[in-house]
């Protein structure tokens, strides 16, 4: 095809990916969708991890600005750490795009999978389930960013639906993270047991609770609303009388390669806006059953919106094979 | 005199008592907390845990350490999830795989210690690197579940067995229908298991012995290697043991670094000193340490406690408690002062 | 009790008498529970170890483990309480140092580097270290609790002219010791000590020692009258046993119901010849037989599973389990004879402990009794008892009598002895008396090779000792 | 003899060629790896890891140990911006507020070893727990940033001062323009400070002294608890220096960040012991044992290894390094077997 520059030579061109979180599927995933979308392309990636050391981030931009590379997407971080490196970056003439991250740069295009949506979505579709009062239990760990933001979610349907009940507050980030909320979450159904929804905004807060649903023997009594999905998510919420009713996710993969789309127009002059939103998708019970889905492959064939968003594609762009 | 019986007795049964106020607060602060199921709950809660306490208790008894166990742990739910979800092997398979594979961790791990004269948390905190990254390498950082793409384009078709998953998940019935899971009895088997090694055999007797004086132990014809290789082995086997446990009750090899893992086991065990004022290593204290952590958290966590007044009052009941346990002890047994 | 500025006090005690315990009240390691301390007319109650030190009260403690720090090097150790004064110089000159350090060595007779660390020396290099500091402070009173209880009697010697030299500096001086040549060479006066309280003062220019060792002990002193055997068929045979590099082959036998002593300088290789038999160590040449039997010891394990037990030398190190209690202490060896299917019967256990504690005479309130509780001498029991709880073919005991009183000494020998038969017995003591007292047959050790042996009736106790230093013999000479 | 030359050679130098060798092979295997920008981002990315190593290394001399380090950082991290972002106060405050809270928290560790005879790796377990959760408690869990809502309704006004965040950020000329970071000289003063103090003066010599034998050490009159509260108290001020240059180089008082520093800073003062054939804590080399970390995961990130083989390696390396130094050590020093 007909590439504008500089990718009718995309082997001259090096961008960086510089990562505050590596370790889990998520990430994984994204990643991955990073890869295959710069093959596509031709470019060379190099991958920075930082190891949640945001300090650490902000130096690899800069350690990334010294081998001049081309461009740089930063994914996750904190703003405050973040927001001078990326400064410099685009100072020293390089185009950076952000995924969830705020760098408050006018400069630099935002990649959001719209956390807010996610918690909105699920919250919606446990009121369309469950009515809009019942008694529910909610997973949270306060500063961890995404959480943040589907807690505010959380807070707004709260306020907007009198009759829902916050029986118990819980959460923990200590590893494994799906063991230790599950021993809370025992804790928790037996202590109140009128709950009937467990709002759980991250998927291994969900796996979690389902753990201790089960083993507290009311599967058939709680419905599990969450956020995110995963192969293993999938065959969780497909067990036999899985209490897992829904999730809200956005395909990790899709979002690692709407990034570097976004990058590459910015690098072949186009503009890809300042927001480029990649919409989540609703993905039930009802829906994985009816339609056998096993794994996130065919989740993709089953849902094409989930599998790749339109989002950042101008014609010359090659796309990863599907 | 007086004074002293009362000192002693408060060394001996402190702790005890103070576990005893904690559930009786609880049980009054909080409907549900009192019950078989609750009970049990806590049990199951702190079984792995408590399992890996139980193996770094050997280690410290030869006054060693082992930094790896949480590491081994997460990289033997990896293992099981890897074999039978990728190699599609039986439940046995993967148990005998992991065993075999938390053995020769705790084999170099001893043979690093005495052979090569590293010191012991060197040794294991090196190890635990090594496994943190190792565990991951096949996967690409991924976890483990059915039907994940692999390097070859195909998917993954093996199960987690049924079998596998009775070990974390299946309930024996015992007053109350389905109350009992088999991890809870594992655990206190285990338990019984490496009390009675540990108190009442003359191998434990000499590990202590070797503890407290290694040449000296030596001199009389112990084993003093042999010994302390074994003790890294019994860790690294207890290790695994949680791991499958953890696996059992996941139904995924989940990406996890074990850090807390670690934590919390070391500190079951340091609470066990505390037990009965052994002031040293012993499996019933550690049990009884793993217990205490349950129980607090239990109880808070029905009390609507935030997760991070959680760990303040676990450490501010650790503190507390040993403090009174170590300065008492040392006030009893020293007579004056020092 | 009072002590004079240019006098050596000798304080005598039966085995936890409570002479140590005196020590750390003195130098503020221990408070008193009643009375008063004076020094120099002053009220003087010194709240640690620093505040005794500066008043100038220094103290070498009867533990070896108390005095030096293994990891560091001699200098370091020798200079040690310079640096813990609060007016020393901030930053260490580590060549002033070693300069210093070497002339506090050499005034002491020491050779080594300074720069070794102590870790790499013997135990009397350590205790010699010790000595050295605290005599290099210029104290006014200087306490020690059983110097020499690990020295030979070439460094013995030099520590006593060390003990003239202050002596006639004005220094007071309290020495505690078990050896009577040690307190016949010093004594100006002596103290005795029973049961923690003073039992017998001794003064003037005729010391009466027996009376002394009655006062310590509370009844007579006999002389312990030898009858030697020659015992029966030998047990253990040594055949061109190598010890030190270079020194000349060893070929020994001992038999059965012979109690042989070996003495010897220190680094005469008596230690060394214990470990070659309990395979600890090996020799690069020649052979050893058991029962006729060649045997080659791989290892400690080894060597106890043929029925060659030792008891070790510097027993703090090498010997006391400090977690344990004295019934466990004493059993450690033998669990497996105490268990079935591995589960200890600690009946059993308890009672072959209480059998052997009144058999010994250890003095404590019971077998459960931390080991730590019990003063230095009956440690020392504790230590030997263990390897008298199974019959042995070979018991070796290097320095078994370090630490213990003589009237201990004299029980824990008539033991072994009335033991002895069936298996063959040897101890290692560089103490010519203690050799006297217990041995059937003596054989002195030269730089790693036999330089005489005796029959012990009627000894020529001048050519033994000749042996000993080394000096040849007119027979030796002749040939 | 010429093979107890080689091997005493090898003990001394060993680890320090091969570092040399490592950035040998980075240099020619990846570009960009050898250059005046690198080397300092390397110390930049090691300095936290460095402070905290060092203060823990004081307390390994006089044979204890800090686990509180990283939670202690932390502390410092939400401490500085609590006071500058909700209390309104200058950095010399929020700078001196940290210090003094390090310093207490050493105190205390301190005081509960040495009075009430905790064992050191419990009570500083305790603290660590305590800490963790006290941290959260005054913001229930949240990150601090200017502009958070606060729990009566308003939202935090203070802001984090720019002579707080130079203190992480500001950059110093040298050779080329904006080359030397401000924690990069921080850590290089403090390495030489804990070096002369611990190797030059005469407190660290007999802190040494009481590390290896605490008892004959207080029997010649040192000061044993007092400088072993020291130790502790120097640790605690160390890891609040990292917490704050933690804090400046964020700009945000971010709970989750931290996580590794209790176990990367550890690993580097271990490491230490390999360096020159120490044997021992000492301070160049816990500052070598962090650079080296650094070398190794700033190598591998350029050559573009996934995270986990970066853990995989870091432990390997350890491994053999240690073993190398330590059974070469155990050979050399006792001639025959063993
Ligand atoms: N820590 C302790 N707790 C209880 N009793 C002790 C302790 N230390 C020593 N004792 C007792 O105090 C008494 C005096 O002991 P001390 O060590 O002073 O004896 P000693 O005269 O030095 O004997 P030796 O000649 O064997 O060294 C002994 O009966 C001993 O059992
Ligand atoms: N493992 C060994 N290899 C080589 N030489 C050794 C070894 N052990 C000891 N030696 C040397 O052998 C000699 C004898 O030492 P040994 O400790 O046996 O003497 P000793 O007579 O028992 O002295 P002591 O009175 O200190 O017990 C010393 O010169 C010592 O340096
Ligand atoms: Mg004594
Ligand atoms: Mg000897």
């Amino acid at each position: 095809a007909d590439m504008p520059a500089p990718f009718d030579n995309p082997e001259k061109v090096t961008i960086a990916l510089v990562r505050y979180l590596s370790t889990g599927d998520f990430f994984q995933a994204y990643l991955s969708g990073v890869e295959k979308q710069s093959a596509a392309l031709g470019v060379d990636l190099r991958v920075f991890d930082s190891r949640q050391d945001a300090a650490l981030q902000a130096d690899m931009v800069d350690q990334a600005i010294a081998l001049g590379v081309d461009g740089i997407i930063i994914q996750h971080g904190l703003t405050e750490a973040m927001s001078d490196a990326a400064q410099r970056a685009v100072e020293a003439g390089i185009k950076v795009v952000a995924f969830d991250v705020d760098v408050q740069n006018a400069k630099i295009p935002q990649i959001e999978q719209s956390d807010y949506m996610l918690g909105k979505l699920a919250l919606e579709q446990a009121i369309k389930d469950n009515g809009d009062s019942f008694t529910a239990g909610y997973v949270y760990v306060a500063g961890i960013a995404p959480l943040d933001r589907r807690h505010i979610a959380w807070e707004d349907v709260k306020e907007a639906n009198p009759g829902i009940k916050e029986a118990a507050m819980f959460g923990t980030m200590d590893n494994p993270i799906a063991n230790s909320v599950a021993n809370q979450a025992r804790a928790v159904l037996q202590g109140y047991s009128d709950i009937t929804v467990m709002f759980a905004p991250y998927d291994e807060f969900a796996k979690g609770v389902k753990i201790a649903v089960d083993e507290s023997g009311l599967s058939d009594d709680i419905d599990i609303y969450s956020a995110d999905v995963s192969t293993a998510d999938i065959s969780a919420m497909r067990e036999p009388g899985s209490a897992w009713a829904a999730t809200v996710a956005t395909n990790p993969a899709v979002v690692g390669e709407v990034s570097v789309r976004s990058l590459a127009m910015m690098l072949a002059n186009e503009d890809p806006g300042a927001q480029v939103i990649v919409p989540p998708t609703l993905i039930t019970q009802k829906f994985l059953n009816e339609n056998d889905i096993k794994n996130m492959e065919e989740l993709g064939t089953k849902m094409p919106q989930f599998a790749h968003a339109d989002v950042s594609v101008p014609s010359w762009m090659p796309l990863p094979k599907r | 005199m007086d004074n002293d019986k009362i000192i002693n007795f408060a060394i001996k049964y402190g702790f005890l008592i103070l576990l005893v106020g904690l559930v009786i607060f609880f049980s009054v602060a909080s409907r549900g907390f009192a019950s078989p199921r609750s009970a049990v709950f806590i049990l199951q809660s702190v079984s792995i845990t408590g399992i890996l306490a139980l193996g770094v208790t050997c280690t410290l008894v030869v006054d060693g350490f082992d930094l790896s166990i949480g590491a081994v742990a997460t990289s033997s739910l990896m293992l099981s999830a890897y074999s039978m979800v990728i190699l599609e092997q039986s439940a046995f398979v993967a148990v005998v795989l992991c065993l075999a594979m938390g053995a020769f961790v705790g084999l170099i791990n001893g043979l690093l210690i005495v052979k090569f004269k590293v010191p012991d948390l060197l040794a294991t905190l090196g190890m635990m690197f090594l496994l943190i990254g190792l565990q991951r390498i096949p996967t690409q950082g991924n976890s483990i579940a059915t039907g994940m793409s692999l390097t070859d384009g195909t998917t993954a078709q093996g199960v987690f067995s049924p079998a596998f998953l009775w070990i974390g998940r299946h309930r024996f019935d015992l007053v109350l229908e389905r109350l009992l899971p088999v991890p809870v009895l594992i655990f206190i088997a285990i338990a019984v298991g490496i009390w009675i090694f540990l108190a009442l055999t003359r191998h434990g007797r000499l590990m202590y012995a070797i503890g407290s004086n290694e040449r000296a132990a030596a001199l009389v014809g112990t084993p003093v290697k042999k010994y302390k290789v074994i003790a890294y082995m019994i860790s690294g086997v207890m290790a695994s043991v949680g791991g499958i446990l953890l696996a059992a009750r996941l139904g995924r090899g989940d990406i996890a670094s074990g850090n807390n893992l670690l934590l919390d086991s070391v500190a079951a065990a340091l609470i066990g000193y505390a037990v009965l004022g052994a002031a040293r290593p012993n499996a019933f204290g550690t049990a009884i340490g793993a217990l205490f952590v349950g129980i607090l958290l239990q109880g808070m966590t029905m009390l609507n406690a935030p997760y991070y007044t959680q760990d303040f009052v676990k450490g501010a009941v650790l503190v507390v408690a040993l403090v009174f346990t170590f300065y008492l002890d040392a006030r009893s047994s020293s007579g004056g002062k020092t | 009790m009072e002590l004079y500025p240019g006098s050596v006090t000798v304080l005598m005690g039966a085995n936890g008498a409570g002479k140590s315990t005196l020590v750390k009240v003195i130098c503020g390691y221990y408070e008193a529970d009643d009375g008063k301390l004076e020094l120099e007319g002053a009220p003087y109650s010194p709240h640690d170890a620093a505040n005794a030190i500066s008043q100038g009260v220094v103290t070498v403690h009867q533990s070896i483990d108390d005095g030096v720090i293994p990891d560091l090097d001699v200098a370091n150790n020798l200079l040690l309480d310079q640096l813990a004064r609060t007016n020393a110089p901030l930053i260490v000159r580590n060549r002033a140092m070693c300069k210093e350090a070497e002339a506090i060595a050499a005034s002491m007779g020491l050779s080594m580097d300074v720069r070794t660390r102590v870790a790499d020396l013997g135990v009397a290099d350590r205790q010699m270290i010790a000595i050295a500091r605290a005599m290099a402070r210029a104290p006014k009173l200087l306490i020690l609790d059983e110097p020499t209880s690990s020295l030979s009697a070439s460094e013995a010697d030099r520590l006593f002219a060390l003990i003239d030299r202050l002596r006639a500096q004005g220094v007071a001086i309290l020495y505690i010791s078990h050896r009577m040549s040690d307190i016949r060479r010093l004594a100006d006066r002596i103290i005795c000590m029973r049961d923690g309280k003073i039992s017998g003062q001794f003064e003037g220019d005729t010391l009466d020692y027996e009376g002394a060792v009655t006062a310590m002990l509370g009844r007579k002193m006999t002389d312990a009258d030898i009858h030697p055997v020659s015992g029966g068929a030998p047990i253990l045979e040594l055949k061109n046993i190598q010890l030190i590099p270079e020194s000349k082959p060893i070929n020994l036998a001992i038999n059965d119901g012979e109690v042989v002593a070996i003495t010897g300088l220190l680094g005469s290789g008596k230690s060394r010849l214990s470990e070659i038999i309990f395979g600890l160590s090996k020799s690069g040449t020649g052979e050893m037989f058991l029962d006729s039997k060649p045997y080659k010891p791989k290892d400690a394990q080894h060597a106890v599973k043929c029925g060659v037990f030792m008891s070790p030398k510097d027993r703090a190190s090498n010997a006391v389990i400090p977690d344990f209690d004295i019934a466990n202490n004493m059993t450690l060896p033998f669990l497996g004879a105490f268990s079935r299917l591995s589960l200890l019967g600690s009946g059993k256990q308890r009672g072959a402990a209480d059998s052997m504690i009144s058999r010994i005479g250890i003095i404590c309130q019971a077998n459960s009794d931390g080991i730590n509780t019990l003063s230095g001498g009956n440690q020392q029991k504790v230590m030997i008892g263990r390897w008298l709880i199974e019959s042995s073919r070979v018991l070796l005991l290097d320095e078994p009598f370090q630490g213990v009183d003589i009237g201990a000494r004299r029980d824990i020998g008539y033991h072994i002895r009335a033991t002895a038969k069936g298996r063959a017995t040897i101890v290692f003591v560089a103490e010519i008396d203690e050799a006297l007292e217990i041995a059937d047959r003596i054989i002195v050790l030269h730089e790693g090779a036999i330089a005489g042996e005796h029959i012990n009736s009627d000894i020529d106790l001048t050519a033994l000792v000749a042996q000993v230093s080394g000096v040849p013999t007119n027979q030796e000479a002749a040939e």
